[in-house]
């Protein structure tokens, strides 16, 4: 018998909960590197309390925070290449896809209901956030294999939650990208919920990493909330990928540390102690434990650099603000390169203010 | 006799269902200690624990085909999939299992099972949540389609199809439910399937709808009032089976009709109904038999909604053009 | 010039675009050395190696949502679904992806995507091999919708879908997959989408179809011809988007319309092309629009489905009933 | 790392192509039991034989013969109890489903386009064939639920092939089977192909049975053409189940000695080399020899058990042949409890010989 007890290798770590490192761990994340890391987990966490903020007054959509996650969403994004790698998010991998070369104010005029404004750019390797859950997966193993029949030496990473690990799409897509040999890493964060789902009961399996056998990929678990060894698994798999060496399913093991969204009030589902129990191992604050430690950080500079991630969002956000906003006939706008007649006809109607 | 909005309608159908008949069981994402997104089975985790009340892993196409199971080993499944455009991940359980399963086994098995699912405009949800998709459905024949508009209708409607030994897709309209309360009994009560309900009476044109879109159709009704005309309204409650009797008889008192519903145009149950009229009634008619839909593209994004969505403008706008033909 | 079944026509097409597009590459199941359970495929993995023709895994999903990538990364997927029926398997890949890629990205991608598949009755499959389920993807906008009827269509068709930006739902007739040869020229020319074929002139009667079911509308001209009914049959090739312009006209002329599909009745495409003419048409109509559909059940078992789908006597009655209102 | 490479626990064997037993191995089958498996593979084999002649002759339906499988078929099936348990097929488990008490003439009649003879009678613990591959894979796991909920010690077998391992399905029925430790056995049959698709290209993974790790369950490989260690593994797995041990899956590698079914033509993708090295690992042929060299089988008592066998199935297909020929309103049978409105008319107008 194939035990479902037998062990997991064990998850990587670096960087422990109380800002040290672990005994006998490196990473090749040196210093300057991570406060490049603290200062993008930084900016997602500001981002999201700004608009958190935004949101209870009326301004904003329906938005998930990443709060928690940062780890996991900085270090992943760091370890992809964004002038040839592609990003496939779900939807809170927001700051990972602003770091892919996403511009805020695009992705924040999204939220504020913008069309065009609200269109990746040009030669940004991003696809869209994805609602519909795992849906994106066979989509990133598609383009990872066409990228391979083409002759590029890109790397695909895609991101999915505990929850979406149990949609059929994800079982499809990783089986085909095995099959493939697509260049691609499946990033899968643990944040322990969907929704109000708790993980216990999101599957029986011990580790999601443990999935990877299964396909014939690399599968590796991380604790998701130490940047270090988030971004060093997350290197090797790409590594792999570029290399022809196949597909990773990685295990990010994180808290999320919001709610599920702006709709969403965990007090209904949430043990208040775990949730206390997570808050001690926030990822930012063991990053800025050990940079303070080696007398790069402190109070003054977190501070100063506060200050500036907020005018930058601020900026975005004023930015996203004066864009366009949608006109009526923005109904119609992409849906296909020629708009049959039948199309032609009802917007001209909603324009008339007629109706068929 | 409580007053109840939709949300407390379907709790209370839910309720005193599993209170009733202890093989009805509640599954679905999130309808445990949440209560559902809308909060419409709160409580009942509490009251009838985990084993009859479960949240199941984030996968629509096993919630739907477990429920078949379920049924299968004598239980009562009622699943909620999340929002409607999300049966699309579990549609080859929906349409062709549970709708053919009666049929494959050649009688042997049927399938109890209720799956519920909120859907439609107008509460500014992200993508796919507001897709009104009922029409494919019926296109999968064995599958009844239940589209509630009131809180009284809701409960019993919800209890019939509970009862009911086929399956039901009972579509639930997210706009309503928290629109405004009626008196709904607190005891058990069923409202037949396939029977219309003639929801305001007039006499010069008929207004046909469902779900949510009754709502607007009356209001559109009391707006045409003042300028003389009058509007019967017609709520059809159930797509399959349909009330073709009531349907026809309310458009040969008024002599025209005017159909309105959240889906696209094209191949839209708005199609299903003008052509059941061309067939059956044509004679009676006085003017072509009007649509007012959603446009024949994708549910675009919240901020547009109000554009995309039938308005009161537009089926305002309908009736005085099919009055005038 | 070479004569060609719709199998023949459509490996003709499929090798044509794959020799003059690199991009251009077939995926799906037994598309490789099989060359497909009915053989389109034949001869392409020899040709043109098994990066380009590519057997998959059994997952209809994976198929559709990979395609959808595939075009991203700048390859032009041209997938098989083994039968209709089974798109239910992919359907959120195909309806609510693909369909609303370009919508959601704003415009920034687009899915060069077609999706063939075989559908229809008449040669005794397995259950679920049969399903029409075509109107169900009119109910998902964004996607075109192809019903080639001959073999010279059936290529020109092909390359099209193959040829457009969007995403094409292109579906076989597999009855008349080896029913006949006729003329299609080697080379590559496409057929627009859009364009109704007006098959058959007639004064007295429009009978409207796709697919299979034009083959049926032609013999039952013909014996209605003898009764001296003469009969305008449309083509209309495709169905997104659909060209109500012919439509209307040729009702116009005659008056009179019988539909024909191999779909359920009940939100059946038909019902579309129903409400449009009574939309459009209504005062040139002299008698209600008829349907010959199959009936509201799920396809039966192989040994009843000539009770199930439309006949020839059920199309020529329709027409004698329609003559005589 | 989780390495794709890691050993797959041993693929289990009792008896050995040339009908001798592993070194070391014991089986739970005594011989008077595996005179009844044999008896059981060869009334597969013959049946096949029978139906596939019928076929090209224009009588049967599309048939999918277990030619190659019978130790799977049967092994698998003799583990459970058709008294308590439920068997959910796909479709090339036919003659398990007889052994699970459905009547051969009535599962024949089904091939033969009959309605009312081919309802599975009432009482007999048999799910209808499934022609949508995997889809009874949700049911399966439903039905084990509900068992457990009502409180029966029945315990479910769903089998399933390895082309179907890849759909969606597989994956959403097996991961919830462990959250909700439904008492079932997901019987795997690996016959290497899918119509025409090669177990190669279906999935990356070594082995189907290490997705077992990825629900928590347990995984067995087994050689699929030993119905000794078939039975063990089988019985195995059905008694932890209904002790509340929870799902297994079972991988079974056999191969598909026939075509994919009456309509396929293996010669178009076959190795004929592959074809006749799994014909010397053919499953009866080596029952039938360990028996020989127990001087329990020989020629004579293999032409008198034929006879007998080819009896039993003819008359089978003589009551089938036999039973009612369906009537054109069975269009409309077993639909709905109650036929609404419309389907009475559309009946009523089918009847009449017109429509609607
Ligand atoms: C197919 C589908 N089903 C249901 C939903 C509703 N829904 C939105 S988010 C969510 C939970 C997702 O959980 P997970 O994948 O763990 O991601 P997380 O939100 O934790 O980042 C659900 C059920 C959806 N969007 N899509
Ligand atoms: C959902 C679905 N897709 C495609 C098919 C067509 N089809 C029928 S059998 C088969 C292969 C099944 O292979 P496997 O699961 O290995 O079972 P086996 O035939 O080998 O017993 C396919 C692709 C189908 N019946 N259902
Ligand atoms: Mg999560
Ligand atoms: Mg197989």
């Amino acid at each position: 018998m194939l035990s479902k007890n037998r062990p997991v290798d064990s998850r990587r770590s670096v960087l422990l909960p109380d800002g040290t490192v672990a005994p006998g761990a490196k990473s090749r994340m040196e210093e300057e590197f991570l406060l490049e890391a603290l200062r993008w987990m930084m900016k997602s966490r500001l981002y999201d309390q700004r608009v958190i903020a935004l949101q209870r007054q009326g301004e904003f959509g329906v938005y998930s925070p990443g709060m928690g996650q940062e780890a996991s969403i900085i270090g992943s994004a760091m370890a992809v290449d964004p002038a040839r790698d592609w990003m496939v998010p779900q939807y809170r991998e927001l700051m990972a896809t602003v770091h892919h070369g996403l511009p805020l104010e695009v992705i924040t005029a999204q939220y504020l209901g913008k069309i065009g404004p609200a269109r990746i750019p040009d030669g940004v390797r991003v696809l869209p956030t994805q609602v519909s859950i795992a849906a994106q997966l066979p989509h990133a193993t598609g383009l990872a294999w066409g990228l391979r029949l083409r002759g590029e030496d890109s790397v695909v990473i895609a991101y999915i939650g505990d929850g979406g690990s149990s949609e059929g799409d994800f079982h499809e897509a990783l089986n085909l990208a095995g099959v493939v040999k697509a260049p691609i890493v499946f990033f899968l964060q643990n944040n322990q919920w969907a929704i109000s789902t708790s993980r216990r009961v999101q599957s029986a399996t011990r580790s999601f990493a443990l999935r990877a056998a299964g396909y014939g990929l690399e599968g590796a678990e991380v604790d998701g909330n130490d940047v270090m060894a988030v971004f060093d698994v997350t290197s090797e798999a790409i590594a792999r990928a570029r290399s022809g060496g196949g597909p990773t399913l990685i295990e990010a093991v994180t808290y999320r540390m919001g709610f599920h969204n702006t709709t969403d009030n965990p007090s209904r589902y949430q043990d208040p102690k775990e949730y206390e129990e997570a808050r001690s191992r926030d990822p930012i604050e063991r990053v800025q434990k050990y940079l303070a430690a080696l007398g790069l950080w402190d109070a003054k500079r977190e501070a100063a650099l506060t200050e500036e991630l907020r005018d930058e969002n601020e900026r975005a956000l004023q930015l996203a603000r004066s864009a366009s906003v949608p006109r009526p006939e923005d109904v119609f706008a992409n849906v296909y390169q020629d708009p049959p007649p039948r199309l032609v006809r009802q917007k001209a109607e909603l324009l008339d203010g007629h109706d068929a | 006799m409580t007053q109840r909005n939709i949300v407390e309608a379907i709790n209370s159908a839910l309720a005193e269902e599993m209170e009733a008949d202890p093989r009805v069981m509640v599954l679905g994402l999130d309808v445990g200690k949440l209560g559902g997104v809308f909060r419409t089975t709160s409580g009942l985790v509490e009251r009838f624990g985990a084993e009859r009340v479960v949240d199941t892993p984030l996968a629509e196409a096993s919630i739907i085909g477990a429920s078949l199971g379920l049924a299968i080993a004598g239980m009562v499944p009622v699943a909620e999939i999340q929002f409607l455009g999300f049966t699309a991940q579990g549609f080859h359980q929906l349409g062709p299992q549970l709708g053919k399963y009666r049929q494959r086994s050649r009688g042997r098995y049927h399938c109890q099972v209720t799956i519920r699912a909120p859907f439609g405009g107008g509460i500014k949800s992200p993508e796919f949540h507001s897709d009104a998709v009922e029409a494919q459905f019926v296109q999968t024949p064995g599958i009844k389609i239940v589209m509630p508009s009131n809180p009284y209708d809701a409960k019993g409607l919800l209890l019939e199809a509970i009862r009911d030994p086929d399956p039901v897709l009972y579509c639930e309209p997210d706009r309503l439910y928290r629109a405004g309360r009626s008196e709904v009994p607190d005891s058990a009560y069923t409202v037949p399937f396939g029977k219309a309900a003639v929801v305001r009476e007039g006499e010069h044109v008929t207004l046909v709808a469902w779900s949510a879109a009754v709502e607007l159709c009356m209001r559109a009704a009391e707006k045409l009032a003042v300028e003389g005309v009058s509007a019967t309204v017609v709520d059809l409650r159930t797509l399959v089976p349909l009330d073709v009797e009531t349907l026809c008889a309310q458009v040969v008192k008024t002599g025209r009709c005017v159909i309105v519903h959240e889906a696209p145009l094209s191949a839209g149950f708005g199609a299903e109904i003008s052509a059941t009229l061309m067939e059956e009634v044509f004679y009676d008619l006085d003017a072509p038999v009007g649509r007012v839909t959603a446009f024949d593209v994708p549910f675009p994004a919240a901020s547009l909604e109000d554009h995309y969505l039938p308005s009161l403008d537009r089926v305002v706008a309908a009736v005085r053009r099919t009055m005038e033909s």
